[in-house]
């Protein structure tokens, strides 16, 4: 915010620049560690509530609308539905994938709840809602606990769902 | 069960916030700039420092600018031995609320006195403000308060 | 037991991409004294502060009604600060309306703001954390699939978005304060700007604005100003989690459970004929057909086509957001008052060139989050 | 009454539950940290989440360094179907307030309050920075203890304490902690021994400042024929104000705290007898400044619990003074008590709470 012009030349101060930078330990919990330690082997880990049977992927420790713990892990398929969409045509900060693309509700085979994918491999006016696709990982020696081991999703080549399959869960 | 254990991770929250000033803060920040201490008369006659566009007690508008300093007296103060690395002097100070001469309420700064034997309460202090070409026209324009007579 | 309770003085700033003319005190106190103005009261007339905002990123202060208390003439008086993600000015308001309700104080101010521009929205709105997904969309993408999900469900044709994104900002040429005058808008360069968020373009999208909102609430017997008071007719907030299996993220139970609330303290059974404006958190066009369903304006599926037939026009019968809306000014923390403070201004008859004709009863509504978070009010000219 | 002349509906503490406080919860996300204690709010009386109508929490986001800590804590009660529920950035006892005017209003008669804050995460001192005015302080990084050291130094300088009471008040907390097994610091040491504790910031030595605390409490309010029956001895809100002061340190006596002693006027602190207090006074000087503003005579037993000097979790210490002190009347051990809860840099703002049994 200092500038190169003498004090004459200055004029009144309008902007005060307040770099904040503050350091942290964070950790996302122990059912959420469940779900990153599976993405660094390759797996998708849910849980299941013991209440209402719904399984969560992933899950942030509790069943949202019972409130209990969510106990007991589960595995989920590699493939699943496309239940809605959009294709992100803006630039913004923190963005790495090159525009057009395509941002899609995925809901795991065995899950019940869809979260936020990429989707590869098909042109960005072909996707469609109930679309089948499959989890593209990253090498095996670069997987990691974090969503960035899942490279993309891909069409699987299966036939789409029906939409009643998956309505509820747009 | 190493499956139930929580991973962890180092996580940054940074950012340059860039903050418009207004007329009264953006009066007093010019000042440091230029090596001058500014107050505002609040409603009731008293001047406060630093100057805000409403009085501190009452919320009322503030009215004219004035200039104050640019000694002082401690009102408290406080002694760091071992400062804090964001903070504005590297080796122990104090911080003090320091009343300006011609100045109601008193303003928060540090005072560079060297050992904590050289400063009391209702010590007179003066600024020191950095040399005028590293002055920007922040808080930190001033580089410390010291004892009057040792500036 | 409840007492009654009334909006005596509203007050707002120009909303702006920047307000690079005041600090955040100085942005919050024009809202403020305007409000005071407006009931012709001063500070000391005030018993309470009720102050409301977004994350507290957006200006990197912590718990800001510390340091705002002075600005807003709360020293030696109660004073509360409310986060409620976008909701937040809704509720912030609603809070101020039950302190007022319960009979604890007689007259109290509440103020809603952000200064979004000290940072950037979108890296406040999402900072980035560990273990995260690699950002992928941005804030409209959030949105977008589920506008995609209601385009599916209902069979809106396309245009429909366009309509009120043209609507709401020609609605704003007669609001001194919004944000965004655009008077050459129409169809055409709504098609034609750029898809940020297929579905979504850039001119059916909210802009990012720093701006204040303020008004003065009373009790009954301690009434002021130049203008009726707006009273109170019904008061509402839901909230349901954020993701669940089964969710319904484009008409959310959440919505429709708080709308059939503060209706029923009101005395609604029939919203778009006995409501006669309504001013709604509508940040991305579709929004628009999206709540009139949520908000039981009509059938389910049928929203869209109270928007195309111009039932929602300023001269429609059920005007929808006159003021332009949060497609013209988007303060954030300061959104969803907006909504209420409108919808007041219209009972009280003081909207000027956005004014409803002979307004007697209206809706404000806010929500916030991925639309988990509900907040909305009755306001009518006619004592409850 | 309050001063608009209106009676106040009585509202009790049904219950009140309270994380272990500790230095730092390694393993649970807010969500995880904060499940067993709404569990225990709700089931040492019986009660499930469907019995109450309104949900109110407190918390804020840069303990944890991220936007809307709060959103997803949500989901540790499980809010389904759909309910009435806000939450203030603040302290959970201001979050109680809250809860509290709803209840007065008479259309609804139970509510739960929570609230959670990892004071463990990030470097505190320098959190708490982002409190102050954001253009002459926080630039400056001055830091809370700083800033609590200057009002201790005041203090001295007044003549209405001293270094040696500032190491009672500590040595007091932290042997009554020893029969809290909530309490995080605990122990028995003299006066002399803790006047030869370092300085942190001087005049503040390292036993005058609080524990830097992980933790997490709930409340559940009942009014009416709820309050009955859910308690046998239902506990009883007869007063509650809290009062804010200005900002700016150098337009206030630091020695004195306006706003506590306004609040306990509005409360009705003195309308009877006082026989526990718990004090929300971080720092140990702290403490001489409240007790003097809500007018408390040397028989009041002050923080039986320990206080903020044994767990001084952030944004909860507060919701937990007042259900401390419901928990001195419910067992017997006072008739009537005062709870006070602060915010800010040197007592900026604060909340009293006055409590009474049947």
């Amino acid at each position: 915010m200092a500038d190169d012009s003498t004090i004459e030349g200055r004029g009144p101060v309008t902007t005060l620049a307040t770099p904040i930078r503050l350091d942290f330990d964070f950790t996302p919990g122990i059912a959420q560690s469940v779900f990153l330690r599976g993405l660094a082997r390759g797996r998708f880990m849910g849980q299941r509530c013991p209440k209402c049977g719904k399984v969560y992927v992933p899950s942030r420790g509790s069943c949202p609308t019972d409130g209990v713990p969510t106990t007991e892990d589960v595995e989920l398929a590699n493939v699943g539905t496309v239940t809605t969409y959009c294709v992100v045509n803006v630039p913004f900060a923190g963005q790495s994938i090159e525009i057009p693309y395509i941002c899609a509700q995925v809901l795991l085979d065995g899950a019940n709840l869809s979260f936020m994918g990429l989707i590869q491999e098909i042109p960005t006016d072909e996707i469609r809602m109930g679309m089948r696709v499959e989890a593209v990982w990253v090498d095996e020696a670069d997987l990691t606990p974090s969503l960035a081991s899942v490279k993309y999703f891909r069409p699987s080549g299966e036939p789409d769902a029906d939409y009643e399959s998956y309505k509820e869960y747009l | 069960m190493a499956e139930h254990e929580a991973l962890h991770a180092s996580h940054v929250l940074e950012y340059p916030y860039s903050r418009s000033v207004g007329p009264v803060i953006g009066a007093f920040l010019t000042g440091l700039r230029e090596g001058r201490l500014t107050g505002v008369r609040g409603a009731g006659g008293s001047v406060i420092v630093p100057p805000t566009e409403y009085d501190p007690t009452t919320g009322e508008d503030t009215g004219e600018l004035v200039e104050v300093g640019p000694g002082g007296v401690v009102e408290t103060w406080a002694w760091v031995e071992q400062p804090l690395p964001k903070q504005p002097l590297d080796h122990p100070f104090a911080w003090a609320l320091i009343r300006l001469d011609g100045a109601d309420t008193a303003l928060l700064h540090v005072v560079d006195a060297g050992d904590p034997g050289s400063i009391a309460t209702g010590d007179r202090v003066t600024v020191r403000f950095r040399p005028e070409a590293d002055r920007v026209g922040s808080m930190a324009d001033i580089e410390a308060f010291v004892p009057e007579g040792s500036a | 037991m409840a007492e009654r309770c009334a909006v005596i003085g509203v007050g707002q700033t120009h909303h702006k991409a920047k307000r690079d003319d005041v600090s955040i005190a100085g942005m919050v106190r024009e809202a403020a004294k305007a409000a005071l103005a407006d009931a012709e009261l001063t500070w000391s007339d005030i018993d309470a502060v009720v102050v409301g905002k977004a994350p507290d990123m957006f200006e990197g202060n912590m718990m800001p009604e510390l340091y705002l208390a002075p600005a807003l003439g709360a020293v030696g008086k109660p004073m509360l600060r409310v986060h409620t993600a976008g909701s937040v000015g809704g509720s912030t308001a609603l809070v101020a309306a039950h302190l007022v309700k319960s009979g604890i104080h007689k007259r109290v101010l509440t103020v809603a703001y952000e200064k979004q521009s000290d940072s950037d929205a979108m890296w406040a709105l999402s900072v980035p954390q560990p273990f995260a997904a690699p950002l992928l969309a941005g804030a409209g993408g959030y949105f977008a699939p589920h506008i995609r999900a209601y385009m599916r469900r209902s069979g809106a044709p396309d245009h429909i978005g366009r309509m009120v994104a043209v609507k709401d900002r020609l609605n704003a040429i007669h609001n001194p304060y919004a944000h965004l005058h655009l008077p050459d808008i129409d169809m055409k360069t709504v098609e034609e700007s750029m898809m940020l968020w297929d579905p979504l373009r850039y001119l059916e999208a909210c802009p990012s604005s720093d701006g204040a909102a303020a008004m003065v609430l009373a009790a009954e017997d301690s009434l002021s100003g130049g203008y009726p008071p707006a009273w109170i007719h019904g008061a509402a907030m839901r909230s349901e989690p954020t993701m669940f299996a089964g969710r319904d993220q484009v008409n959310p139970q959440a919505g429709r459970d708080c709308s059939a609330d503060v209706y029923a303290q009101a005395g609604i059974t029939d919203p778009r004929a006995q409501l006669d404006v309504a001013e709604v958190y509508v940040p991305f066009s579709w929004y628009e057909p999206m709540w009139l369903e949520n908000l039981g304006f009509c059938d389910l599926g049928d929203g869209w086509k109270l928007t195309e037939a111009g039932a929602t026009a300023f001269d429609g019968d059920i005007p929808w957001n006159p003021s332009g809306g949060v497609l013209s000014s988007n303060p954030i923390g300061a959104s969803g008052m907006l909504r209420f403070l409108e919808a007041a201004m219209q009972v009280r008859g003081q909207a000027g060139e956005h004014q409803v004709d002979g307004a007697g009863l209206a809706l404000g509504q806010a929500y916030g989050g991925g639309s988990q978070f509900f907040a909305m009010w009755v306001v009518g000219a006619d004592k409850p | 009454m309050s001063p608009a002349g209106r009676t106040v509906r009585p509202v009790s503490i049904a219950s009140f539950a309270q994380m272990q406080n500790v230095r730092r919860d390694d393993e649970h996300n807010e969500v995880e940290m904060l499940m067993p204690v709404v569990a225990e709010v709700f089931g040492t009386i019986g009660i499930t989440k469907d019995d109450v109508d309104f949900i109110c929490s407190g918390s804020t986001d840069y303990l944890i360094g991220g936007p809307f800590s709060f959103v997803m804590a949500l989901d540790a009660v499980g809010v389904w179907p759909p309910r009435a529920e806000s939450h203030v950035e603040m302290d959970g006892a201001w979050a109680l307030y809250e809860a509290w005017t709803l209840l007065q209003e008479g259309e609804v008669d139970a509510a739960l309050v929570y609230s959670f804050g990892r004071s463990s995460l990030g470097d505190l001192r320098e959190i708490l920075t982002l409190q102050l005015d954001p253009y002459y302080l926080a630039p400056l990084w001055p830091d809370t203890v700083s800033l609590a050291a200057l009002q201790a130094r005041a203090l001295i300088d007044s003549g209405k304490s001293s270094e040696a009471e500032f190491a009672a008040i500590a040595a007091r907390s932290r042997k009554d902690a020893l029969a809290n097994p909530k309490a995080q610091v605990a122990g028995d040491r003299s006066v002399d021994e803790l006047l030869r504790d370092e300085y942190v910031v001087s005049p503040l030595r390292r036993h005058a400042l609080p524990p830097i605390t992980d933790g997490a409490a709930a409340v559940v309010l009942a009014a009416g024929d709820k309050a009955r029956q859910w308690s046998d001895k239902p506990v009883w809100i007869t007063g509650f104000d809290h009062r804010m002061e200005t900002h700016s340190l150098g337009a206030r006596d630091l020695t004195s705290s306006p706003s506590t002693a306004k609040a306990a006027e509005v409360a009705g602190v003195h309308d009877g007898p006082v026989d526990v207090a718990e004090i929300h006074a971080p720092y140990a000087h702290q403490e001489v400044i409240v007790r003097e503003a809500l007018g408390l005579d040397d028989s009041v037993r002050i923080n039986p619990s320990g206080g903020p000097l044994a767990a001084n979790p952030m944004m909860s210490a507060g919701l937990i003074r007042i259900g401390e002190a419901a928990e001195r009347i419910r067992s017997g051990q006072a008739g009537r008590a005062v709870a006070h809860a602060t915010s800010g840099p040197c007592l900026q703002q604060n909340l009293v709470c006055v409590l009474e049994g049947a």
